[in-house]
């Protein structure tokens, strides 16, 4: 609460943008778990990996913390390659969304039980 | 800007009896508005002239008058009449519409076009003309530009209209691609100025037309064309129009629109076109440098005084603008010149040749600045530094890709030491 | 009022409120269109932390260039029936009471710890621009200029930068649109009219 | 018959529907192509016509021969005048009236400015279909020319009703020859603007060389006619191989059927060369006919202009409205611009037809269609479509 | 080849149920029996002597006098004609050729006279063939697909018919 109070006289900090990571990764979450779609699950997967970048911004960024603490580059680094990674993850999962949809002509995932015993 | 309007506000409350501080938000905001203001009215004006400018090229080109009654003489009041008609006109929304994306889609467009003009610098030097002075600004721009594609892939989806889906599907497909070789032909001033500053690679340019990137080497000038290609790829002008193909797709992705909404597509549209003509002045025609230096021979500079400078700033302004307005003409004369290409063949223009050109422009621009650096077309002119009339450095050019100057000016920049 | 924080807190609800519309949403194509915004809103909050080259990247490659993919697999499976799968309230009750847990959880490890308090004398003044796209830019080639002070001199130059990883997710994103394209093809049988 | 087999594609894509038409920017008026579509690709094309039909036909059995001339270049309302020809001529067949030698000389340079009229729009249009507008204006201001002309022998400027049973309505105004050559002599220049603007340039070769492949059999097998069987390389020309009461209007007359013959056009070597993507049959080369029939006709006009200031004698009174016709049944066809128009007559004996026939040059050229498009893209269907070159008020009469 | 060594070359391979009429006025025309008409169909395409490669047109011509008090003066009973106009581009000659059937079907109201299709042996009687059937009424056996062409699918009654009357009312469209 007094985060929150002070939001629009304080300056912000790392726990800010932690809260927007966690919000936006619980969302990711729960997307993937409730979508029957599977292009809404690859959506989630999506939000948990902003989820994440947030926070490896916060952390490198020189505005929220002071000069010891910061991590400096190595955060916008490593949130660079998850973007990069995360743009490889989404063609791989919708080529594969798209060839479950080939061959079940359907994109529920609750499907694709051909693996079932 | 901010700090300045703080200051103003500082001493308009003084007389009040009370204080503004300098990072007070008052003065963000004001400074925010400001150049909200200006930029809606340079796409929003620009759209208007760029629309009456179309009517009248166009008709130019096909033996015709264009518009003359309008406004009295040249029908230059024209758009302002048919914004009107476009005011009254009834707003259909199909019935099988997803009503929710399919009003909010234009929108998206327009907001998309209009970000882009946030990093544009309209004149450089200690004082920039610009919203936002970003360091990474041509990315920025590009990234930007590149989401009004959405726009036109929600208002297909959401028109519940076949044909606004094909063209949706078109214009996706056409613009993701595209971004490809228009990044990379990016890329080659950028390399060039050794920053993706706006401010910096138009400053870089300074003196006579000969430091123009576009007349640096030879496969500058070439990557030049191709950017013009690709640009007029990515905000779907004919040739390259196929998202709202009339002869084929009735009119695309808007063909379920009437009224102001589709007027948003429009001035989408005509922002983009502007924008990329920014993007080309800055990158390759000099930006706000003239052909002649005539700022810097009337001894217009900033060595002389801000008033000085900033009438100088000003007349680099009107250049730079004049150069956009310019290429967007040459858009409009294409467009009323030649055939559309088929969606194989402008996928085809884009892998097989823009792509493959631009690449290799890249790799041979690289190879002359590490060969022959500071010569124009080899050495048939004179070098940049020596056309360049200012003594003075550059504000950015403190910044090389050498180790000990990084070193030197990290330190200078109060970064870590 | 702190004009930052006015930005931060326009960023992070548009960011935090899409998020939570895509998921209570069940039409696919309105969640790619949260999604977008909210990636974008995120993108805001970047450029706000200072890290411009990142902001413009999330904006090209994540908003310009996956969604627009993720669109793209939504209009080619997007048949009526499955544009609107609802997900049945039982599972979706289970799922926030279980993501709200978890939120709480996170938000309460966040809040906990001092060191991510709001900090008075942060490394650089927040009206201060830093500049980023060339200290990334080296420090893919290998140069570290933000580590040039670093005590062991092994570390210094070079050592710390990160082109090793850089040519690795080069070869991977090869790899993977290679990939991508030949899992995406289907044969299917095709019943051609002999004239 | 069907054959199964396995063929590897891209992403799997479902078959839509589409209707293209009746109201379509480029379906030339009100036809309707539904088209089984697979992403951007065209499986199969469903043409619907009858949007515009006028019961032509049925009104022809209502009225007298004279009087069923207005009728006629309702049709064909891009070429009324060669329209009204091919009646007048069918009812002269029925007759056994030859028109006087300088009617049959009006009759030439009137129908062969029909015919630049009528190709100045088909060009014009094509151009449309393939995304450049302004070819379209530069084709329809020397259209007007045209009209103009026609406005000043006949008063009016789309349906003329002119050329009629027994010859025309009216000689030729004092002075219009001269204004005929002026416009002939400006036009001529006018036309490398039109090959600059469509024939030679790239993007309209890569449009339409190698798209909407007709062979020379599938031409003559589906009834096509015109620029488009002789873009198939078929030497055929009613006005050199029709009827004697046809042909004969041609007689003494030099010009050349317009078709490639052993890979050359006739006179190619004036005119832009063939590029080598195109293909004999494709779209590219039925305009490229129609471009050289445009050529031809100026010719064609010269030469009678000489031969009518040469004749003397009548010009050819047209028929009373109301006269009798000998019993018995005709049919003629004759070269209008758009293919081979042919009228038949039936006659009782009396004033009034026991039935008119029009057989429709584009609803032959049409019926190819759903040939031409198999496989193609969207993008092709207008190109397709437009290199034919149809006036649906003709097909649907 | 004149119009009389045609007709010749079709009797010799057809038989002389092939009529022929010369008249003093118009076209002379040859009048074949619809049970022939497929095989002599495919002879005048075929023949190298032939050679029909071109079918111009097929109309429908309905013979009956609607006028009770001018029956008595024709000199016909009521018919249809189905007329084919048929030439060869390659050796350059034309022929007119009819064939005659009742107006109804074993004289039953609403049965449509049949006659062989020959869509198949020219694609041009594909849509020639349907206006004559959606116009004048008569049913071609063995097209791939009778429809109706020019008017609406769900008109009713064929136009060129002498006795047609046009409908009060078609949709809530006034007819009359």
């Amino acid at each position: 609460m007094y985060l929150l109070g002070h939001l629009l006289t304080e300056p912000v900090g790392v726990v800010h943008y932690m809260i927007v990571g966690a919000v936006l990764f619980t969302c990711g979450v729960v997307c993937m778990a409730t979508k029957r779609n599977a292009l809404g699950i690859l959506m989630g997967i999506e939000l948990v990996l902003n989820g994440a970048n947030v926070n490896l911004i916060a952390f490198g960024s020189p505005y929220l913390r002071g000069a010891e603490a910061t991590i400096g580059l190595d955060g916008q680094l490593m949130a660079m390659f998850v973007i990069v990674l995360a743009a490889a993850e989404a063609a791989v999962a919708l080529a594969i969304a798209l060839n479950f949809y080939n061959n079940f002509g359907s994109i529920d995932v609750d499907r694709a039980n051909q693996l079932k015993g | 800007m901010a700090h300045l309007l703080n200051q103003i506000f500082d001493w308009f409350a003084a007389w009040l009896g009370g204080s503004v501080a300098n990072d007070s938000v008052a003065g963000y905001v004001v400074a925010a508005l400001i150049y909200l203001a200006l930029l809606l009215n340079l796409v929003a004006v620009g759209a208007l002239v760029f629309i009456w400018l179309e009517r009248k090229v166009s008709g130019r080109i096909q033996d015709r008058l264009g518009p003359t009654r309008v406004g009295g003489k040249f029908g230059w009041l024209q758009t302002l009449a048919d914004g009107i008609k476009l005011l009254t006109k009834e707003d259909l929304i199909p019935g099988d519409a997803d009503k929710l994306l399919f009003r909010i889609a234009p929108y998206v467009g327009f907001c998309a076009s209009l970000s882009a003009f946030i990093a544009i610098p309209f004149a450089g030097r200690d004082f920039p003309f610009v919203a936002q002075h970003l360091n990474v600004a041509v990315f920025f721009v590009l990234a930007v530009m590149g989401l009004e594609v959405f726009a036109v892939i929600l208002a297909g989806y959401a028109s519940a209209s076949k044909w606004s889906l094909f063209g949706a599907m078109r214009e996706a497909a056409q613009v993701v691609s595209y971004e490809v070789p228009m990044g990379l032909c990016v890329v080659v001033p950028v390399m060039l100025a050794g920053s993706m500053d706006l401010v910096h690679i138009g400053d870089k340019q300074q003196g006579w037309f000969t430091n123009w990137y576009l007349f640096h080497d030879p496969f500058t000038f070439i990557v030049f064309w191709v950017y013009f290609t690709c640009g007029t790829a990515s905000v779907n002008r004919a040739p390259f129009d196929l998202a709202e193909a009339e002869s084929e797709l009735v009119a695309g992705f808007h063909t379920e629109y009437s009224g102001l909404r589709w007027s948003f597509f429009f001035m989408a549209e005509y922002g983009s076109m502007l924008a990329v003509s920014l993007l080309a002045a800055i990158l390759f025609l000099g930006g706000w440098n003239g052909p002649i230096p005539v700022a810097s021979l009337l001894g217009l500079t900033w060595h002389n005084g801000p008033l000085v400078g900033y009438l100088g700033n000003f007349l680099g302004m009107l250049n730079v603008l004049a150069k956009a307005f310019l290429l967007v003409t040459v858009m409009m004369w294409v467009r009323w010149t030649l055939p559309r290409l088929r969606i194989d063949q402008v996928m085809t223009t884009c892998l097989k040749y823009c792509t493959p050109i631009a690449a290799a422009m890249f790799v041979g621009a690289a190879l002359w600045h590490m060969t022959l650096p500071d010569r124009v077309f080899a050495g048939l002119l004179q070098s940049p530094a020596a056309n360049r009339l200012l003594a003075e450095p550059l504000p950015g050019d403190s910044i090389q890709l050498d180790l000990q100057t990084v070193e030197a000016a990290t330190i200078a920049r109060g970064g870590r030491p | 009022m702190n004009w930052t924080s006015c930005l931060f807190l326009l960023c992070s609800l548009m960011a935090g409120g899409f998020a939570v519309a895509v998921v209570l949403s069940s039409n696919i194509v309105r969640m790619a269109f949260y999604l977008v915004l909210s990636l974008a809103a995120t993108a805001g909050l970047f450029f706000l932390a200072g890290a411009d080259f990142v902001g413009a990247m999330q904006l090209m490659i994540y908003v310009g260039g996956t969604l627009v993919l993720l669109v793209f697999g939504v209009m080619l499976t997007a048949q009526s029936q499955f544009v609107q799968m609802r997900t049945s309230s039982g599972e979706l009750l289970t799922a926030l009471i279980l993501g709200g847990a978890l939120l709480v959880v996170l938000v309460s490890t966040a809040i906990n710890v001092p060191a991510w308090q709001p900090t008075s004398n942060p490394a650089v003044d927040s009206a201060t621009p830093v500049i980023t796209a060339t200290p990334i830019g080296m420090a893919l080639e290998g140069y570290r200029v933000d580590q040039l002070t670093q005590p062991d001199t092994a570390l210094r130059r070079g050592m710390s930068g990160y082109l090793f990883p850089f040519i690795i997710v080069s070869v991977h994103l090869l790899v993977v649109l290679i990939g991508a394209a030949y899992l995406a093809r289907a044969k299917r049988p095709v019943v051609e009219r002999m004239r | 018959m069907t054959t199964a087999q396995t063929i590897e594609i891209d992403v799997r894509t479902d078959e839509m529907l589409v209707n293209m038409g009746p109201q379509h920017p480029s379906t030339h008026g009100v036809l309707r192509l539904v088209l089984r579509t697979d992403g951007e690709v065209v499986s199969e094309v469903m043409p619907h016509i009858g949007y515009l039909h006028r019961c032509a036909e049925k009104i022809g059995e209502n009225l007298t021969a004279r009087q069923w001339v207005p009728y006629t270049d309702r049709m064909d309302y891009l070429a009324g005048m060669n329209m009204n020809l091919g009646w007048a001529l069918a009812v002269e067949k029925l007759m056994d009236y030859q028109v006087p030698e300088r009617g049959r000389h009006l009759r030439v340079i009137i129908a062969e400015l029909g015919r630049i009229a009528s190709h100045l729009v088909g060009m014009g249009a094509y151009g449309l279909d393939l995304g450049t507008f302004s070819p379209f204006l530069y084709a329809f201001r020397e259209r007007e020319k045209i009209l103009d002309l026609f406005e000043e022998v006949c008063g009016a400027r789309l349906t003329y009703s002119y050329l009629t049973v027994g010859g025309a309505t009216a000689d030729f105004p004092p002075g219009w020859l001269e204004k005929c050559e002026a416009f002939l002599d400006q036009f001529v220049p006018v036309i490398d603007e039109y090959h600059a603007l469509l024939t030679t340039n790239a993007i309209f070769i890569k449009r339409t060389a190698g798209v909407g492949l007709l062979s020379a059999e599938m031409a003559i097998d589906y009834g096509c006619t015109g620029p488009v069987l002789r873009g198939s390389g078929v030497d055929y020309d009613l006005r050199r191989d029709g009827e004697p009461i046809y042909t004969s209007m041609y007689e003494g007359y030099d010009y050349e059927v317009i078709c490639q013959r052993a890979g050359h056009y006739p006179k190619d070597q004036e005119y832009p060369p063939v590029p080598i993507e195109a293909v004999l049959g494709d779209c590219w080369h039925r305009f490229y006919v129609r471009m050289l029939e445009v050529v031809q006709a100026i010719g064609l006009v010269r030469q009678a202009m000489a031969k009518y200031r040469a004749s003397d004698g009548s010009f050819g009174e047209p028929m009373k409205l109301n006269q009798k016709l000998p019993k018995g049944e005709v049919y003629l066809e004759t070269e209008s611009p758009r293919g081979q128009m042919g009228f038949g007559l039936v006659s009782n004996g009396t004033a009034i037809p026991w039935r008119a026939r029009a057989r429709s040059s584009c609803f032959c050229n049409l019926s190819v269609v759903s040939e031409l498009c198999r496989g193609c893209l969207i993008a092709d269907v207008p190109a397709i479509v437009g290199s034919l070159d149809i006036v649906m008020g003709e097909i649907d009469r | 080849m004149e119009f009389t060594e045609i007709v010749q070359t079709l009797r010799d391979t057809h038989g002389e149920d092939i009529l022929s009429v010369e008249p003093d006025v118009g076209d002379a025309w040859v009048e074949v029996p619809a049970e022939l008409w497929p095989e002599v169909a495919l002879s005048l395409r075929d023949d190298n002597r032939l050679g029909f490669d071109f079918l111009n047109c097929v109309s429908g011509v309905d013979y009956l006098e609607p006028d009770p008090k001018k029956v008595a003066k024709v000199d016909w009973e009521p018919h249809i004609e189905v007329v084919y106009h048929l030439s060869s581009l390659r050796l350059g000659h034309r022929l007119t050729l009819k064939i005659i059937v009742p107006r109804w079907r074993d004289d039953a109201a609403g049965q449509l006279p049949q006659v062989p299709s020959v869509a198949g042996v020219w694609s041009t009687a594909d849509w020639h063939e349907r206006e004559v059937y959606d116009l004048v009424g008569v049913e071609f056996t063995g097209h791939p697909d009778m429809r109706r062409i020019l008017c609406p699918e769900d008109w009713e009654g064929h136009p060129l018919r002498k006795d047609y009357e046009m409908p009060l009312e078609y949709h809530g469209i006034r007819g009359r």
